[in-house]
């Protein structure tokens, strides 16, 4: 099949989903003739002109307050917001007006709109960009939270956000917009709230999402290689969370652990933790474990950076706590 | 002496009368613990709204505030779902779940009212970047009180709004406080519509208490926004009689300053004005109020009896389904 | 000794802080003549005048970033947020810019700022203003978050919240500034960072916070008829946790439910579940389990409302689910 | 001729010396990779950071932008530790954890970078709070680009400074793009210094190429605000020649403006004046460059040779401990 990258698979599902349905339409912060940031847009205001490829001013709770109104009148708006880091300034046109709108008003509105960001660190670029907030968006009633890990999910998952008909979080990671992989030509898609198991295993489960995964099956591999066997989920949307394949593995395993970027306490760690404990507390031979940065800022300075992330030592050391 | 027909004159009179008791009647059921909550009281405001809405088409849209109950009344709401959705019951316009802050009938193109302040002014931008996409005509009128214009998003919203000529009216509600904090202490800029300069857009001030000059004013900035002219900003000057809320002793305002603005009262200077003019005679108003009367009891009626949603509604609405 | 109610608790603290040391000043909406939405800085106005409780316009962005560039320059603002539903409009100031500042500048600076703010459903005020957000903050790192349930706890932590030298969300809740107990005329502080045991038990854990403290201690009562003896812990500070006892307490017990009135995903519930998981596996009998409303915004309506927060009778049901 | 002294003006050029070769080393160890991550390239734009910072004394404070360096260097950063932080070491200003987009020297009343566009805005805002509360009179300048007078915070801090008058010195850098965008397609208002009129604020248009200019300018508004006169708003108009980070193609502007551009070199013009003055012979200007290479020799030299910081540091500096 086909080769390629992460950020081509999302231009291309930007550029189908377009085609297909003139409702939809992007906007953000150079998106337009510089393509976005990490240059997932690029070509498309060519392609598509001004009116659909909106560069807009440093606007971010502008950003997000337009595409709810014009999800609410009709259109199906892509948003960008460049760093996950910046929706700080966005959180309540997302969270208090997108998400609660079709309950508040009794669900008679929709708002179809899809949220492009990125997030993550492993670029030295500090604090101020390189977060991972997802746990923020699962916390809230209203939203879809998806962060696809390979460019075929990233295609697929981003052409079901933007036809679907809520709030969707699409959050991609900056490591990943240069990683390869197979993605068919014909036209597909895929569901969201649908985990997949990435590697099968017998051992423990290991779960994890966007780049994340990565390291996971690094670490699978590795155990690999001790006789340990790991099964690998990839939960691809956080919100709604597939609990069915993450209980069915672990009721097979009888172990996990829980791999993620973001901050550890009240995060998308300990929520998955909680979700197995209550559905499958009997066949738990150990406690569920997750791995996590610390509860500190991303600093700048590469070592401490690089030994901030969750990394394939950190995972099975975890591993190796609970066999 | 008058543009309008005696139809159009008498329905303006009738929708402000219709606010003025509906408000009353609001007041008296907060008061015997009918409405639970919070309602912020339009008394005072009513030719504002009123005047406003009556420049609009149907398929216009607007979008409305935490004091929204005229605004929706004038679009076109039933006061009978109204009454309800302040009840909280489910045959209220949002099923009870959105109550007075949160009252809003798509349907109608009132987009809806919201507890944030401010909140509403980049969801009527992204509503009239839709209109702008869609090609239609349509326009929204973006209603926010003195108080909102101090907000980031007022800012953010008015320059995009007027770089892209977005066909959306912003109309101030300047009633002179944000709960007890005045213009003057909360606003660099004490005559609001000059802000205007600051978005390269056209600003204007507007009695607000004058039905007739309020309809004028906005069917000016209707006529330019329907011709792709761009956004207008408006600031109708009015006042609140009532306390911001039910709790409110009013110690920031003399009653001096009330009685002042009361002589200039909306309802009975413009009944005056039909009166002298023979437009109208006192009959004729004695009908008219009656008339109200009776549509308000019987939405009392309708609302008091109405059953609350079943318990199975809480969970209900959050998403669109079936995706 | 001495009963008051939580918001004299408040006020008092705020009184005796300002006396103590000048750098401390108030600002916030409608905190001056008005005292603030709750009342609890009645009369602050008078004592201490207009430079050290300032009343802002409507910018909740710009008071958080300015209680942190106050903070920074050697002043101990306490900001008010007049509901944590608007926080949404300052989250970049508090979590971008006065979490991370000390960190960002390699411990070189400070940000002694307590921002006081309040949540929680039961008004009757729809969901953009019963909103339990207080994940969002336990999350980010460089944050303290505190939520007394107590008229003690609240002043003895407000005190110490002001004194303490980081960034502090002070939760409140708008159901218990009317409630009533005892509190010393003495000067007393209650430490940032320790739970308290507010009943002995032996058969099963409950953890509260805040308001739903409360409804805990009404389960363990009625439990009690029937035999079952819960031990109940108020966090009080839920960052930094003080794990040790709530540990101790499961260790003794062997079961846990943990009660918030925050969202479910991403909560304080399954952390705290979770904490419990790793550091009590062995001593678990049953799973931890969580009481919270439905993954759902706070409806207005009612019944609605009161069937979305936990009950006494909702915790009863957990505990007897896992004995 | 000049109103400075000799010794003043030579150090205005060498000030602006030091930025343009610190930042052309900068560029060199981005490319070499010797510098991790982003950092924005101040050069064309030196006399605006010189010019403005020369007006200050020790104890006032500045707060920084993402391109911040010139900044830092002009309120008395050392370059050696400036570059240390860039580079991540733990000789560095924030001991590597907050390199180019965070650099900060609180002591010397440097109140950090930021790498979030505006937010310094409220925090310089919140500075000039407290110089007001502590009656002292210093000043604040608060740096910022065209892109952030666009976002919401812009708004809500110039509003409040204006009505209480604080000592703040908003100054553009209107580099006419916000990364791709231009000012054209960003603000509805063109010339920035525009805006003031929103906030009934003095604003100006200052030459941001000419170093003396913008002293000028600076210092009258620095006096205004000294006399407790209120802010002022200057829009500094000047140009980067870089791209807006390494990545930039720069595709969004042409060869020719940027050539138009150089021909005004703040380093050039202000070196040439000097010379044709005779306030500087062509010996010491050549000594004068030089000696500032060497500096900036030893600086890299120091930084290269500098530690990372020990893993220990991670997790520190995230609390104020010991409380
Ligand atoms: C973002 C936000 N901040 C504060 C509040 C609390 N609040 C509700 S109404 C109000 C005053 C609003 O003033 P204005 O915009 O003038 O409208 P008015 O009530 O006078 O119609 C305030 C401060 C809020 N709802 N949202
Ligand atoms: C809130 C926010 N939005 C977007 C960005 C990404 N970004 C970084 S710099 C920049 C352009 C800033 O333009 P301007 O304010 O003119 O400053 P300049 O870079 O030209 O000095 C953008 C969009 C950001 N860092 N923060
Ligand atoms: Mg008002
Ligand atoms: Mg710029």
């Amino acid at each position: 099949m086909r080769v390629i990258t992460y950020r081509e698979a999302l231009r291309e599902a930007l550029i189908e989903e377009m085609k297909r349905d003139e409702r939809v339409f992007i906007l953000g912060e150079d998106v337009g003739i510089y393509g976005g940031a990490y240059k997932v847009t690029e070509g498309l205001l060519k392609m598509f002109g001004e009116e659909r490829v909106r560069d807009t001013p440093i606007s971010e709770a502008a950003i997000a307050g337009m595409a709810t109104g014009a999800a609410l009148t009709g259109m199906r708006p892509v948003a960008e917001i460049m760093y996950i880091d910046f929706i700080t300034q966005a959180m309540d046109q997302i969270v208090n007006q997108a998400a609660k709108m079709r309950y508040m008003f009794g669900g008679k509105s929709k708002v179809p709109l899809v949220i492009r960001t990125q997030g993550g660190a492993g670029r030295g670029i500090a604090a101020h960009h390189s977060q991972s907030l997802e746990a923020w968006f699962v916390h809230v009633p209203g939203l879809y939270v998806v962060m696809p890990a390979t460019p075929y999910d990233a295609k697929g998952l981003l052409k079901s956000s933007i036809r679907n008909d809520n709030p969707v979080m699409f959050i991609e990671h900056k490591l990943l917009y240069g990683i390869k992989g197979e993605v068919p030509e014909e036209e597909y898609l895929v569901p969201l709230g649908k985990a997949d198991i990435k590697r099968e295993g017998e051992d423990v489960t290991l779960i994890a999402y966007s780049y994340m995964l990565h390291i996971a099956l690094t670490a699978a591999q590795e155990l690999e290689k001790e006789g340990v066997s790991c099964e690998v989920v990839d939960l691809r949307t956080l919100k709604p969370l597939d609990k069915e394949t993450i209980l069915e593995s672990v009721r097979k395993t009888n172990r996990a652990v829980v791999i993620s970027e973001g901050y550890p306490y009240c995060g998308m760690g300990g929520e998955i933790a909680y979700q197995i404990m209550e559905g499958a507390f009997d066949y738990l031979d150990a406690p569920v474990i997750r791995v996590t940065p610390p509860d500190a800022p991303i600093p700048m300075s590469p070592p401490l950076e690089e030994s901030a992330i969750p990394s394939p030592e950190k995972i099975i050391q975890a591993v190796k706590k609970i066999l | 002496m008058f543009k309008e027909s005696k139809e159009e004159l008498v329905n303006l009179l009738k929708k402000m009368l219709q606010i003025r008791y509906f408000e009353e009647k609001v007041w008296e059921l907060l008061a015997k613990n009918l409405i639970k909550g919070a309602s912020h009281i339009y008394v005072g405001e009513e030719a504002v709204a009123v005047g406003a809405i009556s420049c609009l088409r149907d398929d216009d849209y607007i979008t409305s505030t935490h004091r929204g109950h005229g605004h929706c009344l004038a679009k076109g709401g039933e006061i009978k779902y109204m009454l309800a959705e302040l009840c909280g019951k489910v045959t209220g316009y949002c099923k009870g779940k959105g109550g007075s802050m949160h009252i809003a009938d798509v349907t109608k193109g009132n987009l809806g009212a919201t507890g944030i302040v401010g909140s509403n002014i980049p969801v009527a931008t992204g509503a009239g970047l839709s209109i702008k996409l869609r090609g239609t005509d349509q326009v929204c009128l973006c209603f926010f009180g003195d108080g909102a214009t101090n907000n980031g998003v007022f800012h953010e919203s008015l320059n995009i709004a007027s770089l892209w000529k977005l066909p959306v009216i912003y109309i101030i509600e300047n009633n002179l406080y944000g709960m007890s904090v005045s213009v003057e202490k909360a606003s660099a800029v004490k005559d609001l519509y000059k802000k205007a300069c600051a978005y390269n857009m056209p600003g204007e001030p507007v009695d607000g208490m004058d039905v007739l000059a309020v309809k004028e004013a906005v069917s000016r900035a209707v006529a330019r926004a329907r011709k792709g002219e761009g956004p207008t900003l408006l600031e109708c000057k009015t006042y609140r009689y009532y306390g911001h809320s039910r709790s409110d002793p009013k110690v920031y305002r003399d009653r001096k300053e009330e009685e002042e603005w009361k002589k200039r009262d909306p309802i009975l200077t413009f009944s005056n004005k039909l009166l002298n003019a023979g437009i109208i005679t006192p009959e004729e108003l004695k009908k008219l109020k009656e008339d109200v009367e009776k549509e308000i009891a019987e939405a009392e009626e309708f609302a008091l009896s109405s059953p609350y949603p079943p318990l199975e509604e809480l969970e209900r609405d959050v998403y669109v389904e079936g995706e």
